[in-house]
This record gives structure tokens, C-alpha cells and sequence, in this order.
């Protein structure tokens, strides 16, 4: 019971960085379209959001590998 | 093995997060009234708007864009360092590496907010979402900042698992949030496995983006028409005082805490004497980069650039530009590369000049260039108001508080490390060595002599 | 231009979307409450009104631009010959003089030191009782009277009334006035104009041309034109203000020597005898001692040495003078600020005999029948108000608008003479420094508030422009041309009078111009082609019916102008005696290689000392060398460096009155033997006093024909 | 579409500062208290430059240089500014939008004539000031960075007007203040892009110069430099 609790809430901690992550890539995305329309330094966004979006992506990629490769270790002991 | 049976020898590491001394609560104490007094001014300052400040036109940016340049510069200490050492399999980095990653997380907290103390209008920090424009530098340094905060909280957190692991093991009352934290960690091997696959990874991604940062930063000049800021080596000239500026940080920190905690046995003289050799490589890295800068600046003699030029020689700004000099060159190379003097005394002086002088250096390069504006206006005058100073203590204040914190839940020497240090480094670096070495080695004849060294 | 409110909403709104909506709430919230209500419930509707500016003898048509009635903003009147739509800071600012909150919202009278309000038909009862009293006494002359208007009518008006009353102490300070004051004095007739079609030189003796001066706004752009004609303009002043920026020649010289450069010119001009001799034969009594005079004491050299300006500058500009086809050396009432400024117009006078007055210009009465133009304040016997020092049998002082307290070294002493008196009676709208010492206040209107008409002919044709009342009065001030013709009407000082009003007087005094039926409405631009001829040959295309249409339009439209008047060639009768060119206070050797001296320059924001509670005008008194709200002194280089003063370094400057702190600047604008202070702050009786006024530094140094205060005849010491 | 551009003939200007005045007056520039002026917080989106020092006393040339924005083709404030607060409009003009800006002040550090200004606090202003404000024009709140707009308020009443007289915008009926009511009509706006108009034959005189051309920020106020006419 405690220990699915605390894996809980170890998720929550985890899935932050998801949501920056996701938010960054989503705000990256919007300024792209915004630049897109007034048609004003389109290049310039797109080159600077792929960069950065990659970035983020793997930065919680790992942060989840640890975790998921922490964690099942500890399953294959029980 | 599990960890249990051998948390005995590094006890002084664990003692400063179970045992806490009067003067640390003194210290708090005094710390964090400067914060809430800042704190207090700045809410002032939002009230009553940026006129509270000292900035007048032209002299438009001041002290807050130069602690934002100076902070960010710090933070550099750490995850750089860390990194490269790490990377560079340096051996001794181990009791070092946990402390620069802290002072990068906490610093770099700090900084990225200046720029949002320095706005006039911070209720509408939202258009930076809505209307965002990605040409603008700040914004690159708005990404680049937060994914430099991500990765270096991400980088000190990896290496931090086992520790929390142990504290966890220990009980105690944080041990639900060692529980949390610790992400279920029991040293197993592929667990150790999958953590230093991920540290190795972080390894190498750290650099580029910390470099990114500071190169950017020294772009929100660099981009801009202005004399003395328009410049092609702006960039690597901020990421070399960035390193520069962190390495003294750092320095300063070892040495507090290695007094303050009794840290002698892990913090020893080599370190130092490492770091310091690292510092006087900067410094004379750092003096290579001005001189380059001035003299072409010089050389081409452009009206402009010479007025801010004189500006900073022999004009208002003189003073701070020489102790600039100072502080930065002349005092550190003396102490640094005289072996009577470089030891502990020696190098923490030498640090804290470097920081003093690395701040001014901000200051001599952002305030000159605007107080000397193109067309013949008079030349700016800038004194900083009360408000800036305090809240420039605040920010120092804050970092204090925050390594203070952090070292009451944390130990700020990597334990796991050391250990691993002691149990396989040893065998590993001897291996390495001989690797290195001409000739053919049996492994038998290796293993003997190196049952015979433990 | 009519916007309806869907539209003025839509303009705030809508279509300044992107500029300015953030703003607008602020906007409407910003204005105060007593325009709120029209300005939320108002119909939006834009209206333009003309009238003069009457803040500076220039007398430019201006456009005021009401919004649902109320005053907003002030731009010239594009149709006015003066200054075809130009205008200066200190006509854009008359709206903001409107609203001025130091304004006097009613008559007041001093109590024991304190002023309080009274109703204006006590006040009047008072000053109509005094004047009784003196007139039954047989006091009339201890009746005194200090006016500055530029309105020649109200000049005129206040000379009828002190004729009247039988009192010569009056005091007239208009500049125009002052201007001509050399020739009254020499019984000669005066130009009306520079005639700057055919002027290819102009040499002009130390007036700010184009800030301060008949009309700025002319000069401004009749200088540039004489410089695209490729003519000329040399300047002779002790500093190169603005008005010098486009000199080609600038001689650096001390205002009392002015004589010596024009005398020196004569000499070189008479030595060559390129002068015009047909004209100095006919019209130049003794000019033959005039010549002996110049070539004993003026030789270029011996001026070089008591002047310090270069001879061989002083002989090419000579040359050129004498070769030009029309040169004109000119002087404004600016000439009488030094020691010696008389003696200086004489001489000034003399050189343009020498040319026979070729650039001048005379108006032939033909221009304007009937209208009296000038003014004039006669020189032979002046009183002036220095005079009020030695005289302490004045009973009654009148001052009209004058400030004489503020802009005259002496302030002190008169103002223990002026307090001294028993009753002075100001007209001030404001409370400035001579009014201070008034016993009674009876404010005028302010300009946007006030009828008024201007007559000039500096632009070589007769105008003349309307100032009628944009708004009607917001406070209980009262006109004081109303004022003095009921107290004509109340003492009958003038036989059959019969105006109640200024107004009717004024609408007396401008019937000729009807009558004569000549010239037009500034109703459209100067007419060309067959109209043009039409009105050369004296046909008149008259828009109104009768003299009151003619009034009306006269208002409408801000002015009336004779496009083609009758004008003559200036050949007056040079009746110049050469014991008057002897310079009454020989300041051959002045001490100004010894000592430096404090030499006090206009700007073009202030006229006397009367405008700069204008906070615009305030702010901007020094932007152009970036000080704010203090008083500054411009340096020669050399100077400075010589008394190791730095730019823009605060240094304190010590007079025999004393000493004050300022910024010094260092300026190649100003002689070497000089500090140059400009004239406008440190007005004592301003809520927040900012600056310091350089008059009250000066030295008591007067022109002692005319009383004219110098104002750069001060030794300072800087440290 | 015009593109609007200014020509300022030092030959002509007096230096009588009226553009100053009356941009001042037209805009509702705000007048910052004493201290602040005193401390370079001045408001001016006109400004004279004055310079002397051309030649040895007493053979000087000064010049009075009235500088507003210059409204760069190529304008470095816009690139920088994180938010596009400010931006080029299709007829040039730099426009600001001050509900927009953040008061970073980026653009301030990049423009390299220093010509806008920033809203260090609101105060409240002068009687007469409030009453005479232009009610075409906001006033800016605390806090955004302002600067001369060609008065483009001005062009807007201009539109609004040609279009409620059926007719397209003449060359005529748009001028800012500056132009307006300077004395010696020494200021030229127009459209720089008709060939014809008295502007763009100005800006292609000899006489013409751009401040700080070598910037390559294509400025749109251009100058006619003061020469002494010899004969």
C-alpha cells in the first residue's frame, strides 16, 4: 500500500518534467504558427524550436529511463 | 554487499545533514532578513514602477543585467566542471563534482529571475508565450536557460540517487522523502548500470547546452549595433569568464564548507591545488580574450568604440576597469603561480578577488557602451539606487540560504562516489596506467601487484 | 474638420488600435474633472478658431484647435503673412497658459501683506477715488504709468489716458517702441521696413534675429531667403546664439562697442569713398564733421585695439558692405541693453546713411490712412522706470503686464521705491515679482481669452491681427483695455468720449482701414494673376457688406493685410549731431582681457520674464545642452581650459551682488573674455523657484538716455 | 503603398526647437518631475542636437540638429524586441505597440541614435498639461517604451477623413507635427517612393545624409547638410 503510494507520487514527480517538456515543444510550436502568419523570421523560429524541442525530449527521456530501469530492477528482486 | 554495513567511514559526511550547529541558525537567521528585505524592495519597486532604480537614459540596463550575466556566469562552476571532469576520468574530482552541481542548480535559479526583476512591466510576461518572437535573443536565452536549469537539476539529481539511497536506509525523519526520492535505488548492478549509462549520456550533452547559455547571453550585446558590445569573440570571451567565474565560486564554497563541516580528510590540499592550477589557466585564458578584444577595439579606432574605449581606460569608469585588471590578471597569477603562496589562504583570496572582479568586468562592459551613446549627447551618468544594491545582497543571500539548505538534506560530497573511488578506482587507474605504458603486462602478474598495493 | 462622436470613439478606439488602445482608458481617465463631463458627453465636434499670439512682438496669426469648445492645442495660422503657419515654443504653448493654475481668478487687493479677493467694481471704485483725489489736488504728474503691451492701439489707449490725467510719467515699454526709439530721439522719421527682397546684406548689431525680435518667425525665413539669393548675414554680438548659427561672418564683440565696429566700417567705407554720395549730400546735415570724426578716432586698427576685433574682418566686411547693392545694418530695441546703446543706433544709423538706407523701406500713409502706427515713446525726455528710484512723490503706479522688477539689475531699489508708493495698481494675470508689491490686482485676461488687434509692417505691408477671445473668460479677470477706457470715460480725460468698452474703441480705431477699403482679409493666400493686378490698380473684390460684417469677418478670419501697399524708398533728413556719437561711456579699454564678464543671452521661450511658469517651456528651457530646471553659463574652450573648468562640471560664479552655483558648458559659441548666462529662470514669485536670474547678479548699468538696463557690463569671478 | 519618409534641411532650421514643442504637446509626451529630468529621465521624442564645434572661434559653423526617430528601413529595435511590441508597418513606420511591451528595454540598448524613451513611473502632470491633451493620442502607461510615431495618429484622422470625403489620402493631408509648424518649413514628409514628391527629390539631393547610415539601418529621416553659399 505505502510503497504504491510513494511509486504514485514518484510518478507525479516524473511526469513534471513531461509536462515541460510537452509545454515547451506546444509554446515552441505556437510561436512557430504565430511567426508563420505574421510571416516574420519564420526561419529563424523553426531552426531555434527543433534544436530546443530535442533538447527537452531527451532530456525527460532519460530522466524516465532511469526511473523505469530503477524501478524494474526492483520488481525482478521481489 | 548492500550499503548497510558500510556507511561508517564517511560518517563526517552524513553528520552535517543529522547535526546542526547554533551558528548555522545564526547565519540563516541573518541571511534570510536580507532576502525578505529585498524581497520587500522589489515588491516596491513593482508598486511604484522601474523609477525606483537608478537607470535614466541612456544608461538603460545596470545592475540588474549584470548580476543576470554575473549569476549566470557562476553557475558555470558546476555542471561544466563536473562534467568535463567526470568525462576526462580526472580521479579527483569526486568530492567536488556534488558541490559545483548544487552551486549550478541554485544560481542559476537566481539569474534567470533578473532578467524578470529587471522588466518594467513583469505583470506581462505572458506576451513572451502569446507573442513570443524567436529572433529576439532574450528569447533564445529564455530556452536556452530553462533547458541548461533542466538538464544541470537532472545532472545533479542522477549522481544524487545513491546518496538519497543511503539516507533512506539510514530511517530517520525525512525517510519518506528519501523514499521518494531515492526511486527505489539498491546498488544493484544494473540498476548502478542504467545510472551511469544516463550520467554518461547527461555527461555529454551538459557541455554544449552550458556553453550555449553563456554564449547567448554574451549575444544579447554581441547582436546589438552598439560599440563595445558588437563583437565576434563576445561569445567565447563569456563562456571562458563564465568558467573562469565558477571555478572561484566553487573555490570559495570548497574552503568554506570544508571548514565549516570538517570536510579536511575529503577536500584535501591536492584538490585545491588542482583547481587552482585550473583557475590561473582561465585567468590567463581570460586575459588573452580582453587583451584580443581591446586591442582590435583600439586598433580600428572607430569613433564610437573609441569614446566608449576611453571610457573605460582613463575616463569614468577608469577605477573599476583597473581593479578589473586587478582582480582578475595581476593578483590571482601572482598568487597562483608562486608555490609559496598558493596554498589555502592564498587561493581563497585569489578566488574572491576573481569574483569581484569578474562582476565588475560585467559592469565595465554593459554600462560603458550605453553611457557613451553614439550621437553627441552628453555621456551618461549611472548611480545605483538602494533598491539594486539590496536587492544584488538578496540574490547572494538566497544562494547562501539555498546551499545551506540543501547541505541539511543532502551531503554535499558524493559519498557513493568516494566509495566507489576506494573500491575500484584504484585498481581501475593502476590498470589504466599500465595500459598507457610500453610493453606487454600479464593480467596475473597486474593482480598481484595490486593485491599487494590494497 | 467635423468628427462626429461614432467616429471620434472609433478614432480612440478602433482605428488607433496597435498605438494606442492600451492608452486610451488612461487618456480620458488623465483629463481633469471639469472637462470631463464634455468630454464623455460632448458630441466630439473639432473646431478651429484664429487668433494672434501676442506673446512676443512677432504678433503670428495662430489656429487654435477646440474640442467641443475647449481649447486643446495651437498651431499656426497657415494664411497669415507673418508666419504662414509656422509658430515658436512659445505660441504652441498658449493653450497651456490658458489652464495655467497660478492664474488670478479675480481682482485682489493687499490687506496688511496678504492678497485677498475682491469684486472688481470695488476695485475700480478704489483706483477711480485715488485718481479723483490727485486730479482735484492738481497731483496729475504724481501719476505714473509702466506698461509693456506690443498691441499699438492699447499703447495708444494708455497714452490718451495718461495725456489725459496730464501726467509724462509714463513708461512705455514695447519693443517696436524701443526699437525706433534712436530715430525719436534724432527727430528723424523711422523705416518701416527692411525691404528683403532687394537686401543682399545684412549686418545685423547684436539682435536676436530669429528669437527674440520684431517678428522671429519673419526674420527666421527671410534669412534663409537673403542666404539662398546667395546674400548674406554677418553678425556683430558678443555671442552666437541661434539667431547667428547662420552667419557667414560672426565678430565677436562687447554690445557697448558696437558703435566702434559701425563707425570703423563708415571709416573704411568713407576712405574708399564707395559711400552714396548723392544721398549724404542731399539728406546728411554736417556730414563733413562726421567724416572728420570717423577718420580721426575710427580707423580699423585703433578699434582692433580697443575692440579686439580683427581690422582686415573689419575692412572686407566694410567692402562688402559698401559693395553690396543693398546693404542693411540693422539694430532692435536689443541695442539699447548697454552702456552706451544710444550713442551705438546713432552710429548704426550713420553707417546705413552712408548707403543712403538703400535695403529700408517706408509704407506711404496711401497704406493705411488714418491708423497711427507707431507708438512712440520719446526719447528726448524720457522718464523711465529707474526714475521711480529718485522720484518719491508718485502717489499712483500703474503697471500693465510688465515685469520690470524681474528683468532690471536694480530690482532692489525699485522695489523700495515701488513700496514706497502708496497705491500701485497691477494688470498682471499672474502674481509675478513686480506684482508682488502691488496694492491692487485687477488681472487681465489671458491671451486665448482676450480681444485684442496687432498692427505691423515689418513684413513691408500693413497687417493687421486679430487676437479675439477663443474661449470666453473662465475667471472674473477683466480686459484691462476695458478697464482704462470706463476710467477715460468716468474722469472724461478726452473730450466727447464716448467707448464703454475696449471693444468699441478698438472698432473706432480700425473703421479707417474699412473705409479705405483697400488690402484684404487674411481669407486666402497673397493673390496672384488677374486678381493681383485688379487689386494693384485699387479695385477691391469687398466680401462684406458693412463696417460690422467686416468686423466679423476681420475675426473670422484672424487679420487684415494690404498685399500691395504704396511703399517708398527710406530717404529720411540724417539730422546727426556728432557730439552724440561720442561714446558717453568710453570703454576703450574694458577690462574684459583682465576679468571676465557676465554677458546675458535670450531665448527664444521667454520675453521679458513673463512666460516660463509654463511647465513646457520650463522643461524644455535647456534641453538642447540636456540641463534641466537650472541655470547653466556657456564657457569658451580656451577660458575653461585656462581656468581648468570642466564640461559640465558645476562651478560657482561670484558679482558684486553676489554669488550663485550653475553648470558651465563649454561653448566656442562664446567669447573668450565672457561667461554667457541665459536670461528666463529664478523667478522668485514661482511656487518652485529653479534657476537663478542673472539680471539680479548684474551691475546697475543703464543707458542713460533711455534708462535700458545693460546686460553685459558685469565683472565675475569664477571658481 | 507610400512610404513615408522626413527630410530636415539644416540649411533652413533655425533651431527655434517649435518640432520639439510641438511633437511634445501633440503626443502627450509626459513631463517627468524635476529630480527625474535632472537625472537624464527626460521625456523628448524630439530632440535637438546642437553642435559647435565645426571650425576655430570665431569662425564656427554650429549646427542644430533636430532628431527624432528616424524610422530605419532596416530598424535594429525591431529585431530585438522579444514580443514584437514594436514593428515595421507595410507604409514604414516604426510603429509601438505599447499594450504589448514588456519594458525590457531591449530595444532601447539597441537603437543606435538612442531616440526612444521609457516610461520610469507615471506622475501626475502639470493642471495645464492634462487639460490640453491631445485626445487623439493615449497616454502611456508606467513602465512601456514610447517613441516618435510620425504621429500616427495623424494618418489614421488623415484615412478617416479622405475616406468620409470619398477619396483617396492626398499628399497633403498627412503631416506631423513637427512639419506642421515649423517656422522656416524647413522639414519635408512625404512619400519617399513617388518619385515626384518634393521628399524623395530632397533625400536623392546632394546635400542629403542619413545619420549613422554606416549602421545600414536605412533611416527614413534624412538631412540636408548646413552649406555656406559662396558666390
Amino acid at each position: 500500500m505505502k510503497e504504491r503510494k510513494i511509486y504514485f507520487i514518484q510518478l507525479v514527480t516524473l511526469s513534471f518534467n513531461w509536462v515541460l517538456a510537452v509545454s515547451v515543444t506546444w509554446w515552441f510550436v505556437h510561436l512557430v504558427r504565430v511567426a508563420h502568419e505574421l510571416n516574420d523570421t519564420q526561419t529563424a523560429s523553426i531552426s531555434i524550436s527543433i534544436v530546443a524541442i530535442t533538447i527537452f525530449w531527451i532530456l525527460s527521456g532519460v530522466l524516465t529511463y532511469v526511473f523505469f530501469s530503477l524501478h524494474k530492477q526492483e520488481r525482478v528482486q521481489e | 554487499m548492500t550499503y548497510r554495513d558500510m556507511n561508517d567511514e564517511d560518517e563526517t559526511l552524513f553528520k552535517p545533514i543529522y547535526q546542526t550547529g547554533k551558528n548555522f541558525y545564526i547565519l540563516a537567521a541573518i541571511f534570510s532578513t536580507v532576502f525578505l528585505i529585498g524581497i520587500g524592495l522589489y515588491i516596491r519597486q513593482l508598486v511604484l514602477g522601474l523609477g525606483v532604480t537608478g537607470m535614466n537614459e541612456p544608461v538603460t540596463w545596470a545592475f540588474y543585467i549584470v548580476d543576470f550575466v554575473f549569476f549566470i556566469g557562476i553557475s558555470h562552476a558546476g555542471t561544466l566542471i563536473s562534467a568535463i571532469l567526470r568525462l576526462s576520468k580526472a580521479e579527483w574530482r569526486r568530492p567536488i563534482t556534488r558541490m559545483a552541481e548544487v552551486i549550478t542548480g541554485i544560481v542559476l535559479a537566481i539569474g534567470g529571475l533578473h532578467p524578470i526583476i529587471d522588466l518594467g512591466r513583469p505583470d506581462r510576461i505572458m506576451h513572451l508565450f502569446e507573442r513570443g518572437r524567436l529572433q529576439s535573443p532574450l528569447l533564445w536565452d529564455v530556452t536556452s536557460i530553462t533547458a541548461y536549469f533542466t538538464a544541470s537539476t537532472i545532472y545533479l539529481y542522477l549522481p544524487l540517487i545513491p546518496d538519497i539511497a543511503l539516507l533512506r536506509d539510514r530511517g530517520g525523519k525525512l525517510e519518506n522523502l528519501y523514499k521518494i526520492l531515492a526511486w527505489g535505488y539498491k546498488g544493484t548492478p544494473e540498476q548502478k548500470h542504467a545510472l551511469e549509462k544516463a550520467i554518461n549520456i547527461l555527461m555529454v550533452m551538459v557541455i554544449p547546452i552550458a556553453v550555449s547559455v553563456h554564449t547567448i547571453i554574451a549575444w544579447i550585446f554581441g547582436m546589438t549595433l552598439q560599440p563595445g558590445w558588437h563583437s565576434t569573440i563576445f561569445g567565447p570571451y563569456f563562456v571562458v569568464g563564465a568558467i573562469y567565474s565558477g571555478i572561484a565560486a566553487l573555490l570559495i564554497v570548497m574552503i568554506v564548507f570544508r571548514k565549516a563541516y570538517h570536510f579536511e580528510d575529503y577536500l584535501k590540499e591536492i584538490h585545491f591545488q588542482y583547481l587552482g592550477t585550473l583557475l590561473l589557466i582561465m585567468s590567463l585564458l581570460w586575459t588573452y580574450f580582453t587583451f584580443a578584444e581591446y586591442l582590435t577595439a583600439f586598433y580600428g579606432h572607430e569613433p564610437a568604440e573609441m569614446r566608449v574605449f576611453f571610457y573605460k581606460f582613463n575616463g569614468g569608469y577608469a577605477p573599476f576597469f583597473w581593479l578589473m585588471v586587478f582582480c582578475n590578471f595581476i593578483l590571482p597569477v601572482v598568487i597562483l603561480s608562486n608555490r609559496r603562496l598558493k596554498k589555502l589562504p592564498g587561493i581563497l583570496m585569489a578566488s574572491i578577488a576573481v569574483v569581484i572582479g569578474m562582476w565588475l568586468e560585467r559592469l565595465i562592459i554593459i554600462i560603458p557602451t550605453l553611457a557613451n551613446p553614439r550621437l553627441p549627447y552628453p555621456t551618461g551618468v549611472y548611480i545605483p539606487s538602494l533598491t539594486e544594491i539590496s536587492l544584488f545582497a538578496a540574490a547572494v543571500s538566497a544562494f547562501v540560504l539555498g546551499f545551506m539548505g540543501f547541505s541539511k538534506l543532502f551531503p554535499l560530497i558524493s559519498i557513493w562516489e568516494i566509495k566507489e573511488g576506494r573500491l575500484q578506482s584504484v585498481h581501475e587507474v593502476s590498470a589504466r596506467l599500465r595500459e598507457y605504458l610500453p610493453g606487454r603486462h600479464d593480467e596475473k602478474q597486474v593482480e598481484a601487484t595490486l593485491k599487494a598495493e590494497i | 474638420m467635423q468628427i462626429n462622436r461614432r467616429d471620434f470613439v472609433k478614432l480612440l478606439g478602433g482605428s488607433l488600435i496597435g498605438f494606442t488602445v492600451g492608452g486610451v482608458g488612461e487618456a480620458l481617465l488623465k483629463i481633469p474633472n471639469a472637462v470631463m463631463p464634455i468630454l464623455y458627453k460632448g458630441p466630439k465636434t473639432e473646431s478651429w478658431k484664429l487668433t494672434t499670439c501676442a506673446k512676443c512682438p512677432g504678433a503670428c496669426g495662430l489656429r487654435i484647435r477646440l474640442v467641443d469648445g475647449l481649447p486643446v492645442q495651437a498651431f499656426g495660422n497657415p494664411l497669415s503673412p507673418i508666419n504662414f503657419g509656422g509658430v515658436c515654443p512659445m505660441g504652441l504653448t498658449s493653450v497651456e497658459s490658458l489652464y495655467n493654475p497660478d492664474r488670478l481668478m479675480s481682482p485682489m487687493k493687499k490687506v496688511n501683506g496678504k492678497f485677498q479677493e475682491i469684486s472688481y467694481t470695488e476695485a475700480y471704485g478704489a483706483i477711480v477715488s485715488e485718481l479723483r483725489k490727485n486730479i482735484r489736488q492738481g497731483d496729475e504728474h504724481k501719476i505714473a504709468f509702466i506698461a509693456q503691451t506690443e498691441s499699438v492701439f492699447m499703447a495708444n489707449l494708455i497714452q490718451m489716458f495718461m495725456n489725459g490725467i496730464g501726467s509724462r510719467r509714463l513708461y512705455m515699454d514695447n519693443f517696436v517702441g524701443n526699437s525706433r526709439l534712436p530715430y525719436q530721439n534724432l527727430k528723424m522719421d523711422h523705416p518701416d521696413f527692411i525691404d528683403f527682397e532687394h537686401t543682399d546684406y545684412l549686418l545685423n548689431f547684436g539682435s536676436q534675429i530669429t528669437e527674440i525680435s520684431e517678428s522671429p518667425l519673419f526674420f527666421s525665413r527671410a534669412i534663409n531667403s537673403l542666404r539662398e539669393r546667395k546674400g548674406k548675414l554677418v553678425t556683430v554680438a558678443p555671442k552666437l546664439t541661434p539667431s547667428g548659427f547662420k552667419t557667414s561672418r560672426w565678430m565677436p564683440v562687447m554690445p557697448e562697442n558696437f558703435g566702434d565696429i559701425a563707425l570703423a566700417i563708415a571709416y573704411v567705407i568713407i576712405s574708399d569713398g564707395t559711400y552714396d554720395k548723392s544721398f549724404v549730400q542731399n539728406h546728411f546735415e554736417d556730414f563733413d564733421t562726421f567724416r572728420e570724426l570717423v577718420i580721426q578716432n575710427y580707423t580699423p586698427s585703433a578699434v582692433q585695439a580697443r575692440v579686439g576685433v580683427d581690422a582686415d574682418q573689419i575692412i572686407s566686411t566694410a567692402r562688402e558692405f559698401a559693395n553690396a547693392s543693398a546693404p542693411a545694418a540693422y539694430f532692435d530695441e536689443a541695442i539699447l541693453h548697454s552702456s552706451n546703446g544710444l550713442r551705438n543706433a546713432y552710429a548704426i544709423i550713420a553707417l546705413n546713411a552712408l548707403k543712403g538706407f538703400a535695403a529700408f523701406g517706408k509704407l506711404s500713409e496711401a497704406g493705411l490712412k488714418g491708423l497711427k502706427i507707431d507708438s512712440n515713446r520719446d526719447g528726448g525726455n524720457t522718464w523711465n522706470k529707474n526714475n521711480l528710484i529718485g522720484e518719491s512723490d508718485i502717489d499712483v503706479l500703474f503697471i500693465y503686464r510688465s515685469n520690470f522688477i524681474f528683468n532690471s539689475p536694480n530690482a532692489e531699489d525699485l522695489r523700495k521705491a515701488v513700496s514706497r508708493i502708496p497705491l500701485v495698481v497691477s494688470f498682471s494675470p499672474f502674481i509675478d515679482e513686480t506684482t508682488e508689491l502691488a496694492d491692487l490686482i485687477i488681472p487681465d485676461h489671458d491671451d486665448l481669452e482676450k480681444l485684442d488687434a496687432y498692427l505691423s509692417t515689418t513684413i513691408g505691408s500693413p497687417i493687421l491681427s486679430m487676437q479675439q477671445p477663443v474661449v470666453k473668460s473662465f475667471y472674473s479677470t477683466v480686459h484691462t483695455g476695458d478697464v482704462i477706457t470706463s476710467l477715460i470715460g468716468d474722469l472724461n480725460l478726452q473730450e466727447g468720449w464716448k467707448d464703454r468698452s475696449y471693444e468699441s474703441y478698438l472698432k473706432a480705431a480700425i473703421k479707417p482701414i474699412y473705409d479705405h477699403g483697400v488690402g484684404m482679409l487674411m481669407s486666402q493666400k497673397k493673390p496672384t494673376g488677374i486678381e493681383k493686378s485688379l487689386q494693384q490698380a485699387g479695385w477691391q473684390l469687398v466680401p462684406y457688406s458693412d463696417f460690422d460684417d467686416f468686423w466679423q469677418q476681420l475675426l473670422r478670419y484672424g487679420g487684415w493685410w494690404n498685399p500691395f501697399p504704396k511703399v517708398t524708398g527710406y530717404t529720411p533728413e540724417v539730422l546727426l549731431k556728432t557730439d552724440q556719437l561720442m561714446s558717453t561711456k568710453d570703454k576703450g579699454s574694458h577690462p574684459a582681457a583682465a576679468q571676465l564678464r557676465l554677458n546675458i543671452f535670450f531665448r527664444n521661450f521667454d520675453y521679458k520674464g513673463n512666460l516660463l511658469r509654463n511647465p513646457v517651456l520650463t522643461e524644455q528651457f535647456g534641453m538642447d545642452r540636456d540641463i534641466y530646471y537650472t541655470t547653466w553659463v556657456e564657457v569658451n574652450p580656451k577660458t575653461a581650459e585656462k581656468l581648468s573648468i570642466a564640461h559640465r562640471s558645476k562651478v560657482k560664479i561670484k558679482t558684486e551682488k553676489g554669488g550663485f552655483e550653475a553648470i558651465a558648458i563649454h561653448s566656442p559659441t562664446t567669447m573668450p573674455g565672457n561667461i554667457d548666462i541665459p536670461f528666463g529662470l529664478g523667478h522668485t514669485a514661482d511656487k518652485r523657484m529653479l534657476g537663478i536670474n542673472p539680471v539680479h547678479y548684474s551691475d546697475d548699468v543703464f543707458d542713460e538716455h533711455t534708462g535700458e538696463p545693460s546686460y553685459s557690463e558685469t565683472l565675475v569671478k569664477i571658481l | 503603398m507610400p512610404k513615408y519618409g522626413m527630410v530636415i534641411d539644416l540649411n533652413k532650421c533655425t533651431s527655434c526647437q517649435a518640432c520639439v514643442t510641438a511633437c511634445k504637446l501633440e503626443n502627450n509626451v509626459q513631463i517627468v518631475p524635476i529630480e527625474d529630468a535632472i537625472n537624464g529621465r527626460a521625456m523628448f521624442w524630439m530632440k535637438m542636437l546642437t553642435m559647435e564645434y565645426d571650425g576655430d572661434y570665431p569662425d564656427i559653423k554650429p549646427k542644430a540638429l533636430p532628431r527624432n526617430c528616424m524610422q530605419c528601413d532596416e530598424p535594429p529595435c525591431i529585431k530585438v524586441c522579444p514580443v514584437r511590441a514594436t514593428y515595421k508597418r507595410d507604409d514604414g513606420i516604426v510603429a509601438q505597440i505599447y499594450p504589448q511591451c514588456i519594458g525590457c528595454r531591449y530595444c532601447m540598448a539597441n537603437c543606435p541614435y538612442t531616440v526612444k524613451v521609457f516610461n520610469w513611473h507615471k506622475t501626475e502632470q502639470p493642471q495645464e498639461i492634462e487639460k490640453s491633451y491631445n485626445p487623439d493620442v493615449s497616454v502611456r502607461p508606467k513602465g512601456v517604451v514610447e517613441k516618435c510615431t510620425f504621429c500616427v495618429h495623424r494618418l489614421q484622422i488623415a484615412q478617416e477623413k479622405a475616406k468620409a470625403e470619398h477619396r483617396g489620402l492626398e499628399p497633403g493631408d498627412y503631416v506631423p507635427a513637427c512639419v506642421e509648424v515649423c517656422p522656416v518649413s524647413a522639414i519635408l514628409f512625404g512619400d519617399l517612393d513617388d518619385p515626384q514628391s518634393d521628399v524623395s527629390k530632397a533625400s536623392r539631393d546632394y546635400r542629403a545624409f542619413g545619420l549613422l547610415e554606416e549602421l545600414g539601418t536605412v533611416p527614413k529621416v534624412r538631412y540636408l547638410n548646413a552649406i555656406e553659399s559662396e558666390e
